[in-house]
């Protein structure tokens, strides 16, 4: 009667979550973990810097109304560029609609991360060209791509492990359980990394599950449930690079949960104050992800002013290119309407004719 | 009251509706502290506590489903759907549970219960944010499907349906949210099941709901002052059940029918307008029923919805193709 | 972080299955359970054989044509039975196509317990009267609907409890995760009873779960899971009796797995010679929940020839008041199509004139 | 291969096309050993291991979602959905992503993918069991949607949607699996996306598609013995995109129309093809296009499904009162 070889104990995440480097910045053990090698802290220091003046400027953007909309990603950087850094180079990545950092992390271009929330095309970027399937925001949906895509990878015989983004508030949706047991029954090659925030936009984790851990949910699936301290970026590394390690080799998925926090609101159009008081926000501010990695990497003597500087004249470039490949409006083609619906564009062809009597008339008013 | 919003108006609607039937519970995701995604549930948890107005887990089989199993046991659930498109999960639960289970129990199960959807477009939403999936719900026996369009109708028809006996789908037009109208609150309007003539006309009948009303009625009157056309206008209101009286009263005097939504047109709702028109007016017709709808694609970015959205100057051109004697 | 105020480990089902009795019929101990009362077990006995003797009849029918489907539960009868007996009088039922025994246990005439499956009306009883949910298809909906209905119960200050059935095959379905999850932060006194008969139609448990134990699910919605014989219907008394309680006395839900087996094919119409082998099915014919039950009487002076005979006797009466009952054709009025769609039937008028007209000439031509 | 049910002919084409493409994919609920509730998958799984043909976890959202991503990665997955009304869980995936994913990603993502769903009644089965749910996969762009009549189109048209480059709903008329016709194997019959004329006739155009050809074909047979009719049949076997040309024309020689199909007619598939009749063919229409279908209620017991389904009957009353010259 029992489906797995294990020690069921052995599925249940340890009894705290794992941790590398306390929110001093000094180095901890962790068994069964190690500190990664001198040049991932400094890539993982990079990348957030980097995501972090990314996501600045992506909130700046939409106070000038250039971004339709964006969902702050501020205090998950160790998440999502510790979680992102892990990937391998034929593994895939399955964000969400929040996931801007670890896309601009994975090496999408940041103006293509922004395309959809700037209101422009659907998805800003081809999904194979950097291995990374549509933002999503039909919550946990993608979830079940991610089993579907990676289990084809391995059926192909190809080694390709899938990452998939899941928040907190959406492992409560139908299609978060479908994605976990199909994986498991499977032994699909894909690591569900939930980013447990604690909200998901004004309903606390209270209300969203009472569940000891979310990463308590693994054993009923058969699986390995980890959970980590998600504002440690080399502990988010370390660990989603072994469960991305064991997919590839054959050993079936596992669940992650980050623990850490959404700083902002959940989007520009949302007003936290309605829901939760600002010295939650203020404790964690204290647990600021880059700040401990920097803490950690100028006691190892692996950053100083000059690097430090050197990464932040980076960011800033990023950001002053941002501003000024968003700083135009985007112009959309409408005919481009009835070019990707179906495979043969002929059945809309009476609609679009419609549409392009009416755009002279309008190019003439303008 | 003065100068109400439709948002407004639902909002008391549902807290009139609270205050006057112990066992009307609203619920859903972020309804609670924040007031809802539009605002709609705001005040209601503090006002009347959180066994009357919660939030619930993320999941919206979930709360379709657990609001069927509550309107069982008496109470009248009234759930939200935070947006069109995140109330797919839940089809399966609207469609074979709470569509249906009067019937499968021949009558012994009441589900009084209502489905709020803030529907449809035009507010400048991504992706996913803005479909408008009336055809589904109203294509489903035993289910009630209304719409309203103004801010008197949003409180009159919500009250009502939450005192209706059968499940209703209650779609809001989310970008009519914030559409103002000089409203005493309680208003009283016409029964939730009753077509209104918006605007009396003899040439053309233009027939809409929710959201495209406020199109149509700007489309009049610029037929009228561009075109010299007097059109009349019907704002359907139910779409399920029809009220195929009112609609064919008017078909029939003015001849000409236009349906106007912004659901892509293939399959859509006025296809049903269009074939119950032409079965019960066909001699009166002087010309096909047009349809002027969003097109056969998904919904599109938001920087194109406006010309996928159906606008004044589509209405104008399918009334101007509607065989007027003068063209002949 | 931690939701819940219990210490996780013991929402883990214990190490083997719940068992009071053994193959054998021996009394055996299990920590924190107690055999039950001499008038329950008998009770529990004479349930049993009612229910085999209704299940015996109601496939007999099938081969007569008197009912379109039945999906026996023969060798499920220590579940159905010792989980409905532990009902109190407030509490409801939510039984699936399968749980025939157990809608004949919980008192429902079985008559109105076939009407489905006959081919007569959805639903043969009025679920306030006997408080049992219709018998439901949509595999895990139902589930939904009992934390619904026992969740308003509680806001009305009822200390009922709702028992739902769900399959292994079940848990699968998103609803059934929605349904644990939904109970498990309302706090609403559900007792989620899975039946795990190894199948799901033609589909084993492994391809449907890889989790150690079915009960090794209720840990991720931080409620307690046990699992128990199936087959021993004292302890599935005893355990569902507990979880039951607990649940009206405001502890929440709980999920229990019973470990059974399905002796027939899935239902009439199936075919298991096609995807299961005859050992497997000779193995669990030796664990008969009936005869391990009525060891455990006779053993125990609870239950004599005499005593036998008697139930005997009243099962072959209830099975020859089903055939009786169903021996005729179930007449349905075709007027009643559209008399429960709606509270007020005009809109459907015309259609009902249209079959109106139509009826009295096809009377003619009988 | 002389005698072949339509059964067999579902089966010969997936065994075929997982033949002819290492790409194709087949699975579902008890689509492997056991050969799927209705046997048309039969033999796959032992033929072609079960890398090819298998059975997945028992649940439809997670069926159609893996599916996506398989097709993202290049495979041609054809799903089962074990009953009509069991696809309702898969809605969401359905809709907003099987239908989507081309669109979201301007084309970069093609979702070549069959969701073959058994529909309709008449089999005696259950509630739950006989649904016909094709109005809302044919109101949601980026599906294709076509049911097969005949055994012949059966193989033909599953070949097609299988080297399709986009998802396709295949419904299949589970009433008619048993049905037999001389077929020779591999058959081609007219592309996928083209209706079909099953009998001509000049007096009356009779629409159907799937499980309805057949009594269609009864009717007319019957129209022409007992009221001399001469009716013409149209097996539209595309529902999405209809096949507009080969209709009209048709229409526009018999100058009268009826649309006939299970699902309850309101909302129904019926009223686009009405609603496109009359757009297209209005000043040829001698009486509005009639619409036969199921009861507007949930699908009914076995025992009561003969008065709900169209039947012969109800057909050529229907076609009786199309306004004809001898009544006026
Ligand atoms: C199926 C579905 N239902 C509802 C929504 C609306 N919605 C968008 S984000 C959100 C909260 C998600 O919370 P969580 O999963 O914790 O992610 P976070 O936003 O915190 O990153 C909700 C309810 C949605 N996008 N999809
Ligand atoms: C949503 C849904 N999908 C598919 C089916 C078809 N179906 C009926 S029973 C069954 C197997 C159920 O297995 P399990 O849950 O283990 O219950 P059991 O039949 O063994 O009692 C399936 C797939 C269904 N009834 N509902
Ligand atoms: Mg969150
Ligand atoms: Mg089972």
């Amino acid at each position: 009667m029992t489906a797995t070889e294990l020690n069921p104990q052995q599925l249940l995440p340890g009894e705290a979550p794992v941790r590398l480097v306390d929110e001093s910045g000094t180095p901890v053990q962790a068994e069964g973990f190690e500190l990664p090698a001198s040049g991932v802290l400094r890539e993982l220091h990079r990348s957030m810097v980097l995501g972090r003046r990314f996501d600045r400027q992506a909130t700046a953007l939409t106070k000038q109304g250039r971004l339709a909309v964006y969902p702050s990603s501020a205090g998950q950087e160790a998440c999502q560029v510790g979680a992102v850094q892990a990937l391998g180079a034929g593994d895939w990545l399955f964000p969400t609609y929040r996931d801007s950092v670890a896309l601009v992390t994975h090496g999408v271009p940041p103006v293509e991360v922004l395309e959809l929330l700037r209101g422009g095309w659907h998805c800003g970027y081809d999904p194979y060209r950097y291995r990374a399937g549509p933002q999503c925001t039909p919550l946990a949906t993608n979830a079940l791509h991610a089993v579907g895509l990676a289990h084809a990878a391995r059926l192909r015989g190809e080694d390709a492990a899938a990452l998939v983004f899941v928040g907190d508030g959406a492992t409560s949706e139908g299609d978060a359980h479908e994605a976990f047991n199909f994986a498991a029954v499977w032994g699909a090659p894909v690591v569900f990394f939930v980013q447990n925030n604690q909200w998901a936009i004004s309903v606390p984790l209270d209300k969203q599950s009472k569940a000891p851990t979310l990463a308590h949910k693994a054993i009923g699936y058969g699986m390995p449930g980890h959970h980590v301290d998600g504002n440690d970026a080399a502990a988010v590394y370390a660990v989603t690079a072994r469960a991305l390690s064991e997919a590839r080799a054959g050993n079936g998925p596992s669940l992650v949960e980050g623990l850490t926090y959404r700083m902002d609101a959940h989007t520009n159009a949302d007003d936290a104050t309605r829901y939760r008081l600002g010295d939650e926000v203020d404790l964690w501010r204290e647990r600021d992800p880059l700040d401990r990695l920097a803490a950690l990497l100028r006691e190892s003597g692996l950053l100083d002013d000059a690097s430090a500087h050197a990464v932040d004249e980076e960011a800033e470039g990023l950001a002053a290119d941002v501003r000024a490949q968003l700083g135009t409006d985007v112009h959309l083609n409408p005919d481009e309407l009835f070019a990707h619906v179906h495979a043969e564009p002929t059945r809309l062809r009476e609609q679009a004719d419609l549409l392009a009597e009416e755009l002279p008339a309008e190019q003439e008013e303008i | 009251m003065g100068q109400v919003t439709m948002a407004q108006a639902l909002n008391t609607a549902l807290r009139d509706s609270l205050r006057a039937d112990p066992n009307v519970l609203v619920f859903g995701e972020d309804v609670g502290a924040l007031g809802g995604v539009f605002r709609i549930t705001e005040g209601l948890a503090a006002e009347f506590g959180e066994q009357r107005c919660f939030d619930s887990p993320l999941a919206e089989a979930g709360i379709v489903g657990t609001a069927v199993g509550m309107a069982m046991y008496g109470f009248r659930p009234v759930v939200e759907m935070q947006f069109d498109a995140f109330a797919y999960p839940a089809f399966e639960q609207i469609t074979s549970h709470a569509a249906k289970l009067r019937n499968r129990t021949r009558g012994a199960v009441e589900l009084p219960m209502v489905i709020r959807i803030p529907y449809g477009g035009g507010i400048g939403g991504v992706e996913h944010h803005s479909d408008s999936s009336e055809a589904y719900y109203t294509h489903t026996p035993g289910l009630t499907v209304v719409s309203p369009a103004t801010p008197a109708d949003a409180y009159s028809m919500l009250q009502e349906a939450i005192t209706a006996a059968d499940p209703v789908v209650f779609l809001e037009p989310k970008r009519r949210y914030w559409t103002k109208a000089e409203v005493e609150l309680p208003a009283a309007t016409e029964p939730m099941h009753r077509a209104v003539i918006r605007r009396a006309g003899t040439d053309v009948t233009l027939l809409a709901y929710g959201p495209m009303v406020a199109t149509a009625m700007e489309a009049a009157e610029a037929a009228r002052t561009e075109e010299g056309r007097d059109v009349e206008v019907v704002d359907l209101r139910s779409l399920s059940p029809l009220d195929e009286d009112t609609v064919c009263a008017s078909v029939r005097k003015t001849g000409r029918a236009v349906i106007v939504h912004e659901a892509p047109v293939f399959g859509g709702y006025g296809a049903e307008v269009a074939a119950t028109i032409n079965r019960r007016c066909f001699h009166y017709l002087e010309a096909p029923v047009a349809r002027v709808g969003g097109f056969d694609i998904p919904y599109p970015s938001p920087k194109l919805e406006e010309h996928h959205l159906p606008h004044t100057g589509r209405i104008l051109d399918a009334i101007a193709e509607l065989q007027w004697e003068e063209d002949r």
